[in-house]
């Protein structure tokens, strides 16, 4: 089916906006101090080496040509040198991957998980005990940084316990899951529940009021008088169409969630993208923090556009107009 | 068949009906006409036993001898759909957005009678007919946004009279509606009770439009029956100061046809 | 008028702890400064409520200190980051058409960059510190202040009364100022709170990482990551800033639902 | 011969919607005397609130003029204009919408007072404003209130001395009586009534009820898809329709001399 032209119109913004912050990121790492040869080469190294490495990564050639040339790497899946591993960024990035990406997918499946029911059950309860409670825990995850709560399962799940590592990751062992692989599974576990734990907070809240919105809609009466029971007409109608603003809010939450992941990755030593970028900072291997944040960028970019075309596809009256 | 005592609705301390009696037989019409906050869209909710938690009720609500307001949630909804049917004011918002218009009248059908989605698929047809939708085959899958005002609110009939109800509230009908599309609505209203010879509730501000087909009239002030009767007798002789300001209210042409009638 | 309970509770929180930031200025239980090596890492006992941190310095006074500077770059950030988001996104409203697709356009590029990521980049170009923190968090305001206010005043944009004002000759900027933002304001209230709870929470997490104000400025994030080293040996110090973190942006959320109550009572839900 | 108060001379708007065009006012034509209350009937869709939107420039029309008392005000300067404004104020269907929630009734009513520098201030304002609320049947004191406490009837009371403080010689209402209860709607149609023989003002009632069409109306048009299909005095129009159209709009309405269903006309 040819793209109509107002997804044609949206995926051109994105990309325009992709555009951009690739743009924003590498002017602000071009300002940033520190020379990569000299950090490749030690302070001490002669100049003329430095002048030759230098010429040898390109350096000198004018800032434009730099910037397109960086991009078209992205492209094609070359985004340069590590300063300090001296190993090709994508692959310092893939590998990393292998922890960031199961870490935020199991979050954010624990957190949708618990939330969206929680949040219709505590509508569907409004005012009376089942709902008292989800607010409170819901003002509670919300309250609590992620981090913190990481500190706190290490304590009591890891020290205290020891069901689970108190940091680190095993790797998934060479092929399958064998024992390597649950041993990832658990490495992963506190990190991810200290991950999911604010986003399911907030979800719950969202999910409740979308519920309670649409429950106060004239058409829930109308499946009320047709016969149908409080629960049958909350998860006919009113579930269905309170979806809608939650999938956008899970969109919105993205940043948070990468946010979380550099912090909850640095309290369980998870070598996952978050704790690369932040060495990377440390060790002012700026090609590194450069890639990084640009992935980050264009993932919050792609979901948004994603949760936008998906809204319009599942409101009926949105598709309508496409 | 429907027999209303003393009943009395409070929301909090706010009195919404004090003491409202009336009786409703089969293949009759009852006019409810009163202005906003005059109680008539909460007596409606009332039968449908569809008030709000913070509402408090009183009094009985007889229906073929039992007591709408002491009958247990599950036998309510056994009730509502099957044997009670209600029409609502605004098309615009009384129909699942999400939702395409032949589910939503089949859905009564297939609760209430088991029927298979063929089945319930083949009455929607015949029901899109009896309220004269044009092409219903092309419609029935639509969604409610591609419907006017007048079809949205004759698939709303088409959902109350679904399960053929022995009684229909229909609570201003016709209020959100053009002229023209308003006076076919109440025509085919009118139709339909005779033809199943179900009891219609139609509640209005206008009495112009209670006087098309109903057979009484009750009037109704803040919460109070000030005057009940046929309706003839209710506008040619009215009893009450209210009653008459309301006359009073319609345009003078609407008054003037029920000078020159016998 | 009953206040609603959350916006009671809330607001007393948010008293207490901007109090104990203000009142840390001039007086705490003890020096947060001075260190007694004898008397490290002890538990919360009567002379130190809170205990003492690795350096034998009370757990306590650094907490309230610690409050001035959470509680400094946080509503600083919010504040502009809120002002600028708000305007951004009530012009974008006025003006609709171009402008509008521009400003959204700026802001989903903006939304890309929450205030880790901003943080790391700014590092890099100008490295640690609070003016580093106030801009990564402020920037990420903008959009969030954005969306909301220009979603909320295109609402307000279709009523009737802006006609008549429009048939007063009054211009858009004039409307703006009279009309959209006076009935805006209560949903920018609310938001106000809360995201000033968010910040508190990104802030923590900047100076978990390093990245926020350095030492030996107090800050409730490197408490807790400096108390990642004796978590074994004293528990009671990974408690005591993690749960000062909480209950201030606890005390936030509760004053935003309460305020968002007190304006729309439709929604008003019980606890 | 007096010269017009109001003339519409050939007005089209056209909306894009997806690839065609929506035709809302297809070359309209009518003229208001002054003093005088035309009334524009139509069903929903027909074009009439475009029609109002136009009259009172706040949509600018695809082709045809408007003339205010003479002057065409889609050529007029952002500073003629404005004075040009102070002929011709709107009324709105929505009492809940029309007024500012978070501004008091005092100062909602002198809000088209902007459009006049040497406009009263101060403690003249007030008598001003004071004096219209009396005119319209409210008592001055209640500048001071706010809109949320006040009854439907009651802020569309508001909002029509809010019309009339610069004393325009044009007053469009907007289904104005729409949102109210019947006996509300009749004390409003006279209020404007008695309004125009005080003030002299000329009103454009736009409305799809022909009962108050019957009521308030010297002359009438009848609107259809854009286009005005009949249009005359109002005892000429409503007693003996030439259009069809016109016809079955008289039919539908409620009549009262068919009581009860056993004389019901069948639908033909």
């Amino acid at each position: 089916m040819t793209p109509s032209p107002s997804r044609i119109r949206r995926l051109a913004g994105a990309a325009l906006m992709l555009l951009v912050t690739s743009l924003v990121i590498f002017l602000l790492i071009e300002a940033a101090p520190g020379d990569p040869a000299e950090i490749m080469l030690g302070t001490s190294a002669q100049a003329d080496t430095l002048a030759a490495l230098r010429d040898q990564l390109g350096l000198d050639r004018p800032l434009m040509v730099r910037y397109l040339a960086w991009l078209g790497g992205v492209v094609t899946g070359n985004m340069g040198q590590s300063y300090t591993y001296g190993v090709p960024v994508a692959g310092l990035i893939a590998e990393r991957m292998l922890v960031t990406l199961p870490l935020t997918l199991m979050a954010t499946l624990l957190a949708v998980g618990v939330s969206v029911p929680l949040g219709v059950m505590a509508a569907a309860r409004q005012g009376r005990a089942g709902d008292g409670l989800a607010t409170v825990f819901a003002q509670m995850g919300i309250a609590v940084p992620n981090f913190w709560i990481g500190l706190l399962l290490i304590l009591v799940f890891a020290l205290k316990l020891g069901w689970f590592p108190v940091g680190g990751f095993p790797g998934w062992g060479d092929a399958g899951w064998g024992d390597a692989g649950w041993g990832a599974i658990s490495a992963l576990i506190l990190p991810a529940v200290a991950l999911a734990i604010p986003q399911a907070a907030v979800l719950t809240r969202v999910t409740r009021a979308a519920v309670l919105d649409v429950a106060a809609e004239d058409f829930i009466r109308t499946a009320r008088a047709k016969g149908l029971s409080r629960h049958r007409a909350l998860w006919r109608h009113t579930v269905p169409n309170a979806l809608l603003p939650v999938v956008t809010m899970l969109g919105l939450q993205i940043p948070f969630l990468i946010s979380g992941a550099v912090l909850v990755e640095n309290v369980f030593s998870l070598p996952g993208i978050g704790t690369l970028a932040y060495q990377a900072l440390s060790q002012r291997d700026l090609i590194v923090v450069q890639n990084v944040v640009l992935l980050f960028a264009a993932i919050v970019l792609a979901v948004n556009a994603g949760t936008d075309a998906l809204y319009a596809r599942l409101d009926p009256r949105l598709k309508a107009r496409q | 068949m429907l027999s209303i005592r003393n009943l009395r609705v409070t929301f909090g301390e706010r009195p919404a009906l004090n003491g409202i009696d009336l009786s409703l037989a089969r293949g009759r019409t009852l006019g409810v006409v009163g202005e906003s906050g005059s109680g008539k869209s909460v007596m409606a909710l009332a039968v449908m036993g569809l008030l709000p938690r913070t509402a408090r009720a009183t009094g009985r609500i007889g229906f073929d001898g039992r007591d709408i307001l002491t009958m247990p949630e599950r036998d309510l909804c056994a009730l509502r759909g099957n044997r009670i049917g209600m029409i609502f004011q605004e098309p615009m918002t009384a129909l699942n957005p999400a939702m395409r218009i032949g589910a939503q009248i089949a859905e009564g059908l297939i609760l209430h009678q088991g029927l298979s989605r063929r089945d319930a698929r083949a009455k929607v047809m015949h029901l899109l007919d009896m309220v004269r939708i044009p092409r219903a085959a092309e419609r029935i899958d639509s969604f409610p946004h591609e419907l006017s005002g007048g079809q949205r609110q004759r698939v709303g009939i088409a959902i109350a009279l679904a399960l053929t109800p022995d009684l229909l509230i229909a609570d201003e009908p016709t209020t959100a509606l053009d002229v023209t599309v308003q006076a076919q609505i109440l025509d085919i209203l009118d139709d339909l009770v005779a033809e199943l010879g179900i009891a219609l509730m139609l509640i209005s501000h206008d009495l112009g439009v209670i006087a098309r087909i109903a057979d009484d009239t009750l009037v109704l002030y803040r919460g109070t029956l000030i005057e009940q009767g046929p309706t003839e007798r209710v506008l040619r002789r009215p009893g009450h100061d209210y009653t008459r300001t309301l006359l009073d209210a319609l345009p003078p042409r609407v008054r003037a046809t029920l000078r020159d009638a016998p | 008028m009953r206040l609603p309970k959350s916006l009671i509770l809330g607001a007393a929180i948010t008293a207490i702890m901007v109090g104990a930031a203000v009142l840390s200025r001039v007086w705490t239980p003890a020096d947060p400064t001075a260190m007694n090596i004898v008397a490290r890492l002890q538990a919360p006992d009567a002379a130190h409520w809170f205990g003492t941190d690795p350096i034998g310095r009370d757990v306590l006074s650094i907490i309230m200190a610690g409050a001035w500077t959470s509680l400094g770059i946080a509503m600083l950030a919010t504040a502009i980051g809120g002002a600028a988001g708000t305007l951004l996104g009530v012009t974008a409203a006025a003006r609709g058409g171009r402008a509008e697709r521009l400003v959204m356009g700026f802001n989903g590029v903006l939304f890309a960059f929450p205030p880790i990521l901003s943080a790391i980049l700014l590092g890099a170009l100008m490295g640690p510190g609070a003016v580093t923190a106030i801009t990564a968090i402020g920037v990420f305001m903008v959009p969030v202040f954005a969306r909301i206010s220009r979603a909320a005043a295109i609402q307000i944009w279709a009523r009737d009364y802006i006609s008549a004002a429009r048939m007063a000759g009054k211009n858009d900027i004039r409307i703006t100022a009279e009309h959209v933002l006076p009935n805006i304001l209560p949903q920018i209230i609310v938001q106000l709170a809360i995201q000033t709870g968010l910040a508190i929470l990104s802030e923590a997490g900047l100076s978990f990482l390093g990245m926020g104000v350095s030492p030996p400025t107090p800050s409730w994030g490197r408490m807790l990551s400096e108390s990642q080293t004796y978590l074994a040996a004293a528990p009671h110090l990974v408690l005591a800033p993690g749960l000062a973190i909480a209950v201030t942006v606890l005390g936030l959320n509760l004053l935003g639902d309460g305020l968002r109550d007190l304006t729309d009572p439709r929604r008003g839900q019980a606890g | 011969m007096t010269q017009p108060l109001l003339q519409v001379s050939r007005l089209s708007r056209h909306f894009p919607l997806g690839q065609g065009m929506v035709r809302a006012l297809d070359d309209v034509s009518l003229t208001l005397m002054p003093e005088q209350i035309l009334g524009v009937v139509g069903e929903s869709g027909s074009g009439k609130s475009t029609l109002a939107r136009i009259v009172m420039g706040l949509d600018r029309p695809t082709s045809g003029s408007v003339r205010i008392a003479g002057r065409d005000i889609f050529a007029l300067s952002p500073r003629h204009l404005r004075q040009a404004r102070r002929d011709f104020q709107m009324v709105f269907q929505d009492p809940y919408g029309s007024l500012d929630p978070r501004h008091r009734v005092g100062r909602i009513i002198a809000e088209p007072l902007h459009l006049d520098t040497t406009a009263p201030k101060g403690r003249d304002r007030r008598d001003l404003v004071g004096r219209l609320l009396r005119d319209v049947g409210l008592d001055a004191a209640d500048q001071d209130r706010f809109p949320h406490e006040f009854s439907g009837g009651q802020r569309q009371r508001i909002a029509i001395a809010r019309a009339l403080i610069t004393k325009p010689r044009l007053l469009v209402a907007d289904e104005a009586t729409s949102a109210l209860d019947l006996t509300v709607q009749k004390q409003i149609l006279r209020l404007i009534l008695d309004l125009r023989d005080e003030h002299g003002i000329g009103v454009l009632f736009i409305t799809h009820n022909l009962g108050v069409v019957d009521q308030i109306c010297d002359s009438v048009a009848v609107m259809k898809d854009g286009r005005i299909v009949e249009s005359g005095p109002m005892r000429q129009v409503m007693d003996h329709p030439a259009e069809p159209y016109t016809r079955r709009l008289l039919e539908a309405e409620p009549r009262l001399d068919v009581i009860g269903r056993k004389v019901r006309p069948k639908p033909s």
